[in-house]
Parts: structure tokens; C-alpha cells; sequence
């Protein structure tokens, strides 16, 4: 049998054009218990968060551990995964880790951490492709955020009764179908009716920024790492035109 | 429990495009598997069109006559629609009904004048839940299966679905690179799963006399593969997604336990292991359903498939004509090409040049060749004492395939994301109640809404 | 006045895809012909973004983002992008220009990045009115080659266009089946207006140290073949569409005669004749074009091609991504398996099975196939005395070959079409100043507007 | 080289399924003149039908030579047309061959037939690609209509002053480019400002039902033998709702 003289008339591996220039993380603590909490974040360990956190406690108050290990962590590991050198598994199992730690340092300091603000997720009416709503749940999670999870195949009725009741600073609307997406106008037309003008961000895999931006208070989410700026906009003021602005132009 | 016991062929030499060992009849005149590769084309309707059943009847009618036209413009000798179901025809049996029995009336006229050879794949939507209802009792299923009926009376020649048992297992795990939570939510949940539902479809197919045709791990294989996606994503890493991959065969597998006789559904990528041990017709996609999504095994994919598909496309204007006839036009090249090939005894060539196109661009395509596709059947079969043995068997197997051929290269990352995974698979019991109890404490803790009711255990 | 007098091939079996005799450089690391077929991606912007140029621009750089972004996801090595002017690009010049350089900055900054090699490919709106406006002496033409000027300034490596001198002509002919207006209108006008164009075209090319690319007969033999249409229409008969190629041949030959260097425009359907003669290189579409328009020769097309281009595709969304960048990957992969086969040293078997898929589908794809493409070559040169005698010679090869293969079966309707257009072909005057008057008193009266002095006569 | 053992497998001729299967012109005339003006119509043959209509108004008045030999051919051929036995060249000589004819009776008869009702063409502005549109041109006037051909390329403004000006019972426009014919939804916009309700059908290859039918007036002309039959819809009365309703539905 012939064999291929040259591969690379046939595909260029660009996933392999500047590999190996790896910097890994850039952060440590002077501390060795603070050190270990770092550790323990940056590499999602799950397994062994709770003994190094109660160890750093030993010595430290919550808020020391939470400020200069936990999330000092949690920042190093989304810096990692913004310049592509982790993976998003590793921001997850990260944030994961970190958000056992906190509720650790919670307990012990005796009341949680304020959250920035509450915002409700779901997957719209009729759709179960709901991995793009989970991975928001976890980044607004581990961005300090109160996640209110509607769920998959939600209701219009629901997600506008949840919205009349939590107030939350921001609603997001996942849809996988051009059939299912419509129901993410029809919130938006119960919302306007009723007075609300929360920002609804709305993205998954059918969506497009042309469909969101067809009617009020929609915003358009290409990717869920997106979801915790936006969700910071929101809470420092921004109505749904200036995010519409800054994220859709 | 598993059945397969062996492979239906003797080597991956003899596994080729357009024929399979049990090639299935059905439809008007349509044999696939037979000797001759078919397109099967796959249309959505437009947003809006379904707000009711009239106008997506109408949609349907629409897009299937372009479909059919442009068959007979450019002389394509037979074609497979599949009707996959958007949400609103499965909710609603009656509508899905309707649309195969339009669909069906629509393919015998174009039969009678011209002889084009058709056939009607059905695939109802799974909505289930696993992580919020009783999964083996609930509204879902019961109309899934209750429009699996009306289909077949109305119209439909071949049932499918993408079930979705373990999904709420694989979701949290794939985006945490967990590889023995996604064995546990695919190899065995999803098998088990899928022993449960085929055989109630397996019954509808007979009690109807229509052809059981396959599922697909779209759920579980293809999500970790479509978050691989391009070269430069990172998501989950590619060669996480591979393992995925030859995890979906073993659990895939368990449609034609049950009486399923294929082609298998297209979006199901591990189908060529399944070739190899089951000798059933299959379904493939590659580079003509880019309008669904990407993929970097274009046309590797293509090396063994029976029916060639475009996975999904909307239903739009384009300068040369509609979506669908476009789409139709494009496959229908595509089989002429393999078919010339096999009429001139040049598909062994044919299918070299699939492979080499893309066996090394990706692990995904690497994996799939039909060699190690083969080699991946073979430790399937060669393990059959459990869903779980087997499933795992095979993600062992493709993991040293990747690991030893050095042709195939991969970045650091990958590689570790590999060999991580590969300790880990080492490290398992060898029993599957021991995995099985050891996952349960795990992901019961970990999942909200898991229970290990929905797959009776 | 004709020039090549012999083939650049020794026989049509020399002919391949992906080599060509005089492979051209250009762009980014970009070589055409030089053992290696690359993609040619044609985006079109949404109706509605013409309204200015800032909202055409930004549409552009969208689109060639999502083009050059699908490369590297699947690993394509190379890709050339054509900016298809719409009118709004040509009528205002700067606009044209700047959309060249927005693409050239996209290029660079991924062939930088990533090794990603590249060109671009300007094609600029041919708007002159042959019935209304004195063509050499008009707003369009001079508006047009401004434009050239601005695209090569701006950025683009290849000039091409779509020229359409005796367009009034056949526009008038094709639909009445009237093989001399339509021999007059594409062998003798066309050919005499592309001397005249494309004298100019090679010394802007010149100027700028860019390529001069190719002609098509777009206007007028693709108007046959669009109309003669698929197997059911009944607009022009296919055999008259087939002559009416062979006589594009000889037309479209002009360009290089002017100095073009290739590659040709991708929809010249005669391009495969024109390399028989030339040795250069040319972009070629055919299956993975139906966006822009169905053919029956979808693979056939392919088989001596050094580009390979979807023609175009209006810019929007798909399930997998935009339009652009899906048939950028479609063609990704239809490249990647000739390269394959290049790489394999099997090209000559791929290229029979693209030949077989499609020689006796249809007419077209009949006179198109290598060795008859190399026939009608060898009729032009050996029939170079005048643009009206080679033309005439191509069809009437064509013609012969059509009636020479019992394999290829017409119905009586479109046999009786092509006698009776030999018929008129053989009693055509031998010398071309009579055939110039015979037909200047016909169609002088017949066509409002036609002038002889537009053609310089 | 190996050969193909079967073609049917790679492709259907379906273009020959039934072929054989024509069965010619139905229409005959007993009487020698006219049947030789039949037969010039049938045949497009525009050589020779001066001298047979000439023969035949010899022995018969014009309005007979014209609606037993000219108009009967023509319908004869239309219906040859339709039902796929000619190809449009033959129904495109064979009406250069009637008008021909009748111009020659006309001139006989001392007066112009009286024209169906006038229809005015364009192809759109910046647009160049008008075969469409010279097809819709010689159908029309194949069947009786008075046909002002504004060529390609025609500015909206003077597109609206011709309609003023001629008041059409009909207007149409082609535009191949999705780039060009949003010019069709100026025209309109302009016409109904001014009160007018002219049917304006729209064709082309680009141009498509959906977008024809957004604006008013609109009517989606998809083959261009449909133009006459739109214009006898025009003449009786139907406005551009009925016809959108008829031909677009
Ligand atoms: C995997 C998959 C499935 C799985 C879903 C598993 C799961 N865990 O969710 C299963 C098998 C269940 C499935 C089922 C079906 N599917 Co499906 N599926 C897919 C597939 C291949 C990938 C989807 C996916 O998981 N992507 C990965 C996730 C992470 O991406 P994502 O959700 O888009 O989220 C990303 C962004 O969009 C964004 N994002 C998402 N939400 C939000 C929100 C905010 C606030 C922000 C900022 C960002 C953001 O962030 C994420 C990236 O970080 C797509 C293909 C495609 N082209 O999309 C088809 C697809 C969506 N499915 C389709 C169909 C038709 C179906 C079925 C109806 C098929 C059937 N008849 O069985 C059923 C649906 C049943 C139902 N009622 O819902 C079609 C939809 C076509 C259409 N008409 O619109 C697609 C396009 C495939 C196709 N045929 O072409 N499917
Ligand atoms: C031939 C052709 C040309 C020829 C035109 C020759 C001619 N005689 O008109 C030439 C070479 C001149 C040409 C030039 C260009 N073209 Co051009 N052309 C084509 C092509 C291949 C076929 C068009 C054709 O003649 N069809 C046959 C006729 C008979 O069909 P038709 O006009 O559609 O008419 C039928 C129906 O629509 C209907 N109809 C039409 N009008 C009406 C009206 C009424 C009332 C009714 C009832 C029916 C009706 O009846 C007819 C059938 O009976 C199309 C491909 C396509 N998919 O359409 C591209 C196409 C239209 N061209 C295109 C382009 C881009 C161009 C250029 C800009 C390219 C360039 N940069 O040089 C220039 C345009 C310059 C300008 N300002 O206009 C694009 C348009 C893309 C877009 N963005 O919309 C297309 C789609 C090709 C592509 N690239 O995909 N082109």
C-alpha cells in the first residue's frame, strides 16, 4: 500500500504551533499554608481542599485565607484559562475546589460571604441542552454570584414569575433550537409589559447575536466564560442597551 | 447484558463503504448496505414555522419536494430523509405522524414518475430528564414512545432516537475531564438505558413492520467531541474526547442487542466500531454536515459508511436554490464518488485516501480509522462479561492505539490529559457492582437529582 | 489575433489536479499549480450591509474572520479568498480597495500567527451595457479599471473578471437556440472585447507587480448551462449549452494571450481546455458550489483543478457556524482528499473515479472530461488562424465527440437540438470577414443597440 | 484502466425516462394558407412567414389570418410549452415568428390590434443581469401586451416616473443580486406615497418569495413564463394582494 509522502500538504497542525511555550502559574504565597491553598485551586483538587484550608485556618482568619488563597487562586486560574493555557476542565474542577474552601472559611467566619447579586438561569421552554447553563451556573458560582437554577424546559410563565420575584441583576436564557429559541422573545414582551428591564442574556449553540438582538432586553452570550462580566456590568449599573453596546458591536 | 461475542468481520480490510454484512431493505426500493452508498438528508424547519402543526406540515412538504427535485435534476439514484424531530413533533404525536405520512406520500409520487428509491428515518426526540423525573415512567417517555407509533404508521421506515440515560452523570464530568464518571454516565448508565428503551422501540418497529434502526451517544461522545472542537479550542481536551468516543461504541452497541438492525443514526461517529462487530449498515457525517457542525475527520469518517448524511441544515434561500436542495446536491457527489469507485473495483483506494486525509490530523479521526476502529471492536468484544468491562475495555484499548503510534502527534497538554486519564482507567475495580457502588457515592454527593432508580439499580 | 499554436500537454493523460505546467506565487507563501490544491472561498456580504461603505467593510472583515478562523480549526494549509465585487465595490473604487486591504491585514495577521498561507483574489464587476453605451469609451469601463487599480493598491494578488462583450448578442441567441448568433456573439465579440480588456488588465497588473488571474465566459456560456438547468428543464437544450463551452474555450483563451497568468476564474466551466493549452494554473467549482448554482458535473469539474471554490455563498448562519465558514471547510476537505491522493501518488485513480462519477451524466461534463477537453484544446490551436475559426472549430469537436460516444445518451429532443446545430456550424462561411458581415446584417437588425464599433469592426 | 461495471448506481438519466413518449402539435387547419401560417408559427420559422402570411390574406381578411393562424399557433404553442414538449427557444422563435405576422396583418388591417394592457420591465438599479427580464419582454408580447422595456441598471427615480407617466396596468423587476433588489422595496415605497397601487412582480435569481412578499405591492414572479398570465390577472382587476394571493400561496 502507498504511503503519504507528506502530511503537510494534506493538514497543518496549528494546535501544535507555539505548544511547549507553556508559562504555567504565576502566583505563590510566602506562606506555606496559603501556599498549599493555592495549590490546591490551581489544580482543582477536590480531594484535598478541605485539609489544607482548615490547616491555613489554624493560623489565619477566613477572610485572610479566602482573599490571599482562595480567590487569589481562582484569579491566577482564570488568567490561565483566558491565555489559553488551561483547559476549561481546569477552571472548573478549580472553582469547584475554591467554592468548598469558601464555604469552610463561611462557616467558620459564621455568616457567608455577601454575593455580588443574584441571577437566574434556564434552558428555554422545550429544550434540554442544558451543558451551556450548567457551565454558566459554575463560572457565576465561582464568581461570587447567587445562581437561582430554573432548570432545562422551563416555562415562559416561570422563568417571568422567578424574575418577578428574586429581582435578580440578570436573566440568562440558553436554547439550542431555531424552534425553541423564540420563547426567549416571548419573555422578553412579559417582562417589558410588567415594568422589568432586566438585562436577559441569551446564547447556546443555535442562537445568534442577530436573532438576541431582534427584541428588547435581549443581550447576546456567545461564550459562558462571558457570563461573569456581564453579570458585573449589570450589577455596577448597566442597562441592557449599554451592554447590548459593549458586548454585541 | 452485553451479547456480542465476536466481530462480523474478519479483519478491518474488509470493512468498506456501502456494503455491510446485514444490509436492510425498506422504503421504495432502498437497500442500504447493498453495494451502493445513499445520501441521507437531513432538513430542519425555520423558526417561527413551528407554531403549529399546519404550518409545519406545510414546512415539511416544502422542504422534502426540494429535496426530491433536486434529486432528479442531477440524477441521484436514491435518497434517505430523515425527519428529526424538533421538540414540538415528538410533544405532539399527531404532528409527527402527519409530517411521515406527508413526507412518505411526497417520496412515492416522485417513485412512481421517475423511480427514485426512498426511504424515511424517523428520529424522535428524547426529552427526558434524568436529573428531575422517574425517567423509566414519566409524561416524556410515554409520548416519546407514543409518537414512535404514530410515526411508524404514518410514514416512517427506520426508528431512531438519541437517548439520553447518563447524561446528567456525563454533563458534570466531560467539562471536569472525569474520565471514570463519564464511563460510569455513558459505559454503563447509558447502557443500561438504552437495554431499557430499545427494547420497547425494537417492539413499536415490529409491531408496525418497520426497520429499528439505531442511536447515537450525540449526549455524551459528541458533546465532549463538539467541545474539543478546532484545533484552537480549549474545552475539553481532544484526547478526552476520543476516550469518550470508544466509550459510546460499547454503549451504542446495546440498540442492536436489542433488535435494532440499522443504519445506524449519522450523528453516532463511534458506528464504525459498531460496523465492524455488529456487520449492520451505518449512517455516517463528516465534511457535508460542516452546516451542523465541525469535525476534523471529514472524510475519514466517510471510509466505512453505508448512508451519508448532512447531519442537519436549516431551511433557507441560498443563491443556488434552498438549503436542502443544496445540501442534497453536495451529498449526492459525494456517494457518486464512492459509488464510482466501488463499480470500478477502486474503493479500497478510495478509502485509503479518507483515511490518510485526516488519521493523523486529530485523535478523533485516528482512532475511528477503520484499523483501530476494528481494534477498538475487538476489545469490546473480547470483554463482554459487563457494559462496564466492555466500555471500558475499549477506552483502554483506544488509549494505547493514541499512545502508540508515534505518527500522531500531540501537544503536552493533550498528551498528560491522556495519560492522567489513562491512570486513572487503570485504577478501577475490576467489578461492575464495585465501580458501579464506588460511582454512585461519588456522583450522588456531587449531582443533584442522580438516582440510580432511573437505570434500575 | 490568436497566438498559442500547440498544447502544453503532450496528451490529456498529463493533465492532473493541483500541478499545472506554470504554477504562479503569490500572496502569502501562496503557489497555484505547484503540487497542491488549495480552497478558493467566495463570501458574499448580506443585502442591506452595500448601504455604505463602513458597513460593507466591517461585513467583509466578519467574514474573512470566520473563513480564516475554520482554517485553522481544521488544519487547512492554505486558502485563497475571492472578493466577488458586488456592484456597490466596483462603482465606487475605494470601496473595493479598502475591502482588499481589510483582507490582506486579516491574511497577514494569521499567516503570521499560524503559517496560514493565503492569497486574495479581486474580482472586479463588469457593468458596461454593450446595447446602451459605447464600451470602450464609458463611465463603466473607466470606473472599472480605476478599480482594479485601487484593488491591486489595496491588497489583492490576482486580478480577474467576468467580461461581457457580446453579451447583447447571446443574450438574444442562447434563448432562441441559435448556435452562429451565439458562436458570433462568445467567438468572435468575446474574444475581440477580452483582446481589448485584457491588454488593459495586464498592464495594471503590471503596474502594481500583481498577477493578472483570468477571464470566464460567465455571461454567456454559463447562461446556456444555467438555463439548460437539470434533467427536467426545458429553458435550453443541454447539448447547445455543451457547444456553447466548447466556443467559451476559445474565447476565454484570450486573456492569456494578453499576458494572464492564472489562476482562472473559478467559474469558467472551459477552464480545463484553457489548461490543456496554456499549462496554467485554474480554479475550478463544481459540487461544493451549489450554494451559487446546481451543475451536473459536480465532481468531473474537479479533475485537473488547482484552486477549488464554492463560487458563493451569501454570509449567515448555520447551525455549524457561518456559511462562509462552512464551505470553507467542505472544500477543506474536498482539497485535502486530492492532496491525499497527490501524496499517495495516487492522483490519476482519484481523478478517473471524479471523470466516471459524472462523464455520462450529462453533456457538459462529457466534453469537459479530460481527453475531450484535450480534443477540442487541439482543435483551437490547430485552428488558430482567426478568434472566429478556432471557436467555431471547438464546437464542431464537441459536437462530434457528443455524437461519436454511444455511451452518452440523449433523448431525441436534444440529438435532433445538436444535428440541427451542426448542420448550421458546417454551412458557416470559412473566412471570419464573412462571417463577421453575415452576421453584423442579421443581428444589426434583430438586436436594438448592437454596434459593430464597440467590437472595433 | 479499469471500467465501470454499472452506471446506474452513480447516477439516473431520469431526463430520459418517457422520452420518445412526444406527441407533437395537435392544431390543424383544413385550409392550405392558414395550415402553412400554422405551420411557420408552430415551427418559429421567421424566414419564411412574410411570404405565407402574405399568401394567406390573399385569399382571407386579416383579423381570420390573424386568430386562426397566428394566435392559434401561438396558443398551440404554449401549450406545447407547458406541458415540457418545446423547450423555451421554440416558444421564443415561434412568437418572433407570430409578431411578426402580425405586424404584416396589422399593416393590412390599416390599425394596431389594440394591445391587452401595458407593462412596464426593469431589471434593478446596479444590476446588469436582464435575461431574465428580456425573457419576461418577448412573453409579453407574444401575448398581446404593450411591453416598455426600461433596460437594466434603471435608477428607482426613474422606475417611478415611468409608472406615473404610463400608468401600466403591470410593472415587473429582475435583480439576480440580494445586493440589488432592495432596490424593489424603494420602488414601492416611493409608488404607494404617490397613490400607486400598480401590482409590481418580482423575479430573479436572488430574489426570493420571502423578501418579495415583505413590502407592499410585491408579488414573487418565479419562472418568467408566469408574466403574462400575471398581466391578464392585472387587466381583470386583481390587485397586488389578490395576485400575491394566487401566485404566492
Ligand atoms: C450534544 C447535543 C445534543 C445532546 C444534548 C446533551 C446536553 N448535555 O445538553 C442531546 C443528545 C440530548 C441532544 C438532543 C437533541 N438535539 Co441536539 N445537539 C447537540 C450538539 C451536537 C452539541 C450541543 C452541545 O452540547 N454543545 C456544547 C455546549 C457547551 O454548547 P452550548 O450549549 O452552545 O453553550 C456554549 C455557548 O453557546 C455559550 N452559551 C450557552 N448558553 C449561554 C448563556 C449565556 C448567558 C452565555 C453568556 C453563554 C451561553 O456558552 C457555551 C460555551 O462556553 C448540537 C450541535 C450544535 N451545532 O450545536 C446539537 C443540536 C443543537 N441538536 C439538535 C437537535 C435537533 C436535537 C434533538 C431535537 C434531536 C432529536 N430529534 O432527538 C434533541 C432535542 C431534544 C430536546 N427537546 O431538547 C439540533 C438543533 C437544530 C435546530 N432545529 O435548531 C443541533 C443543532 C444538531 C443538529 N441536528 O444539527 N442534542
Ligand atoms: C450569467 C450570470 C452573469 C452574467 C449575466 C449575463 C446576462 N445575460 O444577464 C454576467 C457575467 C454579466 C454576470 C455578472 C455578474 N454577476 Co452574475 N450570474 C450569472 C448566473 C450564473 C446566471 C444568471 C442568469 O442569466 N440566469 C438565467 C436567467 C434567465 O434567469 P433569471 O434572470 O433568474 O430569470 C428567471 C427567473 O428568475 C424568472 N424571472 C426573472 N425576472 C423575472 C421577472 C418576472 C416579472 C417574472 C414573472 C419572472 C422573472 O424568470 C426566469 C426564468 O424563466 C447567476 C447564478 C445564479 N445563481 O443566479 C450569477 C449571479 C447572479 N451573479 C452574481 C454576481 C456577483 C455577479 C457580478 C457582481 C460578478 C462580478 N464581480 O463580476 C456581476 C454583476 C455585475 C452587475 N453590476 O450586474 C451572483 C450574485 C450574488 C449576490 N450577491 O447576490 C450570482 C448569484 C453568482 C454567484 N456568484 O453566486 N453574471
Amino acid at each position: 500500500m502507498a504511503t503519504v509522502a507528506n502530511y503537510a500538504n494534506i493538514f497543518t497542525r496549528y494546535d501544535l504551533i507555539g505548544a511547549g511555550a507553556a508559562k504555567g502559574a504565576m502566583v505563590s504565597s510566602k506562606d506555606t499554608a496559603l501556599q498549599k491553598v493555592l495549590e490546591c485551586v490551581l489544580e482543582g483538587d477536590s480531594d484535598n481542599i478541605a485539609a489544607v484550608v482548615n490547616e491555613a485556618l489554624a493560623t489565619k482568619d477566613p477572610m485572610t485565607v479566602i482573599n490571599d488563597g482562595l480567590i487569589r487562586g481562582m484569579n491566577e486560574v482564570s488568567r490561565l484559562w483566558d491565555e489559553g493555557e488551561y483547559y476549561l476542565p481546569q477552571a472548573i474542577v478549580a472553582s469547584d475546589a475554591m467554592l468548598q474552601g469558601l464555604d469552610i472559611c463561611e462557616k467558620k467566619l459564621g455568616q457567608s460571604l455577601e454575593k455580588k447579586g443574584t441571577v437566574i438561569t434556564h434552558t428555554a421552554e422545550g429544550d434540554i441542552h442544558d451543558l451551556g447553563q450548567k457551565i454558566v451556573n459554575a463560572l457565576l458560582r465561582a464568581n461570587g454570584y447567587n445562581v437561582i437554577d430554573l432548570g432545562k424546559d422551563v416555562p415562559v410563565d416561570d422563568v417571568v414569575a422567578a424574575v418577578k420575584k428574586n429581582k435578580p441583576v440578570m436573566v440568562t436564557g440558553t436554547a439550542l433550537m431555531t424552534t425553541t429559541m423564540t420563547a426567549f422573545e416571548r419573555i422578553s414582551n412579559r417582562l417589558l409589559k410588567d415594568g422589568f428591564e432586566t438585562p436577559f442574556v441569551c446564547g447556546g449553540g443555535a442562537v445568534s447575536l442577530e436573532y438576541v438582538t431582534g427584541y428588547k432586553l435581549g443581550v447576546y452570550g456567545k461564550d459562558a466564560s462571558q457570563a461573569p462580566g456581564m453579570a458585573n456590568d449589570a450589577v455596577n449599573g448597566l442597562g441592557w442597551t449599554d451592554m447590548r453596546e459593549k458586548w454585541n458591536s | 447484558m452485553p451479547k456480542y461475542d465476536k466481530m462480523a468481520y474478519a479483519s478491518a480490510g474488509e470493512m468498506i463503504f456501502g456494503t455491510a454484512k446485514n444490509p436492510v431493505k425498506y422504503g421504495r426500493d432502498f437497500t442500504v448496505g447493498g453495494g451502493q452508498v445513499f445520501p441521507e438528508l437531513v432538513p430542519h424547519p425555520r423558526p417561527g414555522t413551528e407554531a403549529t402543526k399546519k404550518t409545519l406540515v406545510k414546512e415539511y412538504e416544502k422542504m422534502v419536494t426540494d429535496v426530491l427535485d433536486r434529486c432528479v435534476a442531477i440524477g441521484i439514484p436514491g435518497i434517505q430523509i430523515e425527519l428529526e424531530h424538533v421538540y414540538q413533533m415528538t410533544k405532539n404525536p399527531d404532528w409527527g405522524g402527519e409530517i411521515a405520512s406527508a413526507t412518505k406520500h411526497l417520496q412515492e409520487e416522485y417513485h412512481r414518475k421517475y423511480g427514485l428509491k426512498s426511504g424515511i428515518r424517523a428520529t424522535i426526540a428524547d426529552y427526558r430528564k434524568p436529573d428531575e423525573e422517574d425517567i423509566r415512567n414519566s409524561v416524556a417517555i410515554e409520548t416519546s414512545l407514543k409518537t414512535f407509533e404514530t410515526s411508524a404508521a404514518g410514514g416512517a421506515d427506520v426508528l431512531s432516537i438519541e437517548s439520553v440515560g447518563g447524561k446528567e452523570i456525563s454533563d458534570y464530568t466531560i467539562v471536569r475531564q472525569d474520565i471514570r464518571g463519564t464511563l460510569f454516565g455513558i459505559g454503563v448508565l447509558g447502557s443500561r438505558d438504552m437495554e431499557y428503551m430499545w427494547k420497547k422501540i425494537v417492539d413499536i418497529a415490529n409491531k408496525y413492520g418497520v426497520t429499528p434502526g439505531g442511536d447515537t451517544n450525540c449526549a455524551q461522545a459528541n458533546v465532549a467531541m463538539f467541545m474539543a472542537g478546532g484545533y484552537q479550542d480549549r474545552s475539553v481536551p481532544h484526547t478526552f474526547a476520543a476516550l469518550t468516543r470508544a466509550i459510546a461504541a460499547a454503549r451504542s452497541l446495546v440498540a442492536y442487542e436489542q433488535g435494532a438492525k440499522g443504519p445506524s443514526k449519522d450523528c453516532g461517529y463511534e458506528d464504525v466500531i459498531i460496523k465492524s462487530i455488529t456487520g449492520n449498515p451505518i449512517a455516517m457525517e463528516g465534511k457535508t454536515c460542516a452546516c451542523a457542525h465541525s469535525d476534523l475527520l471529514g472524510n475519514l469518517v466517510a471510509a466505512c459508511c453505508d448512508l451519508w448524511s448532512n447531519e442537519a441544515v436549516e431551511y433557507h434561500d441560498m443563491f443556488g436554490g434552498t438549503t436542502v436542495a443544496v445540501f442534497a446536491e453536495i451529498l449526492g457527489y459525494d456517494v457518486a464518488l464512492m459509488n464510482t469507485a466501488i463499480q470500478m473495483g477502486h474503493e479500497k483506494v478510495l478509502q485509503e485516501l479518507m483515511v490518510q486525509s485526516d488519521k493523523y490530523r486529530d485523535t478523533h479521526g485516528f482512532i475511528l480509522c477503520p484499523e483501530n476502529a476494528y481494534e477498538i471492536g475487538k476489545a469490546i468484544v473480547g470483554n463482554n462479561t459487563s457494559y462496564y468491562a466492555r466500555a471500558k475495555a475499549a477506552a483502554i484499548k483506544a488509549g494505547q492505539l493514541m499512545l502508540g503510534d508515534s505518527k500522531l502527534q500531540m501537544s503536552a497538554f493533550e498528551k498528560e490529559s491522556l495519560e492522567s486519564a489513562m491512570r486513572t482507567l487503570d485504577s478501577l475495580p475490576e467489578k461492575e457492582e464495585d465501580f458501579i457502588s464506588e460511582c454512585a457515592d461519588i456522583y450522588k454527593k456531587l449531582i443533584p437529582g442522580f438516582t440510580l432508580a432511573n437505570y434500575g439499580l
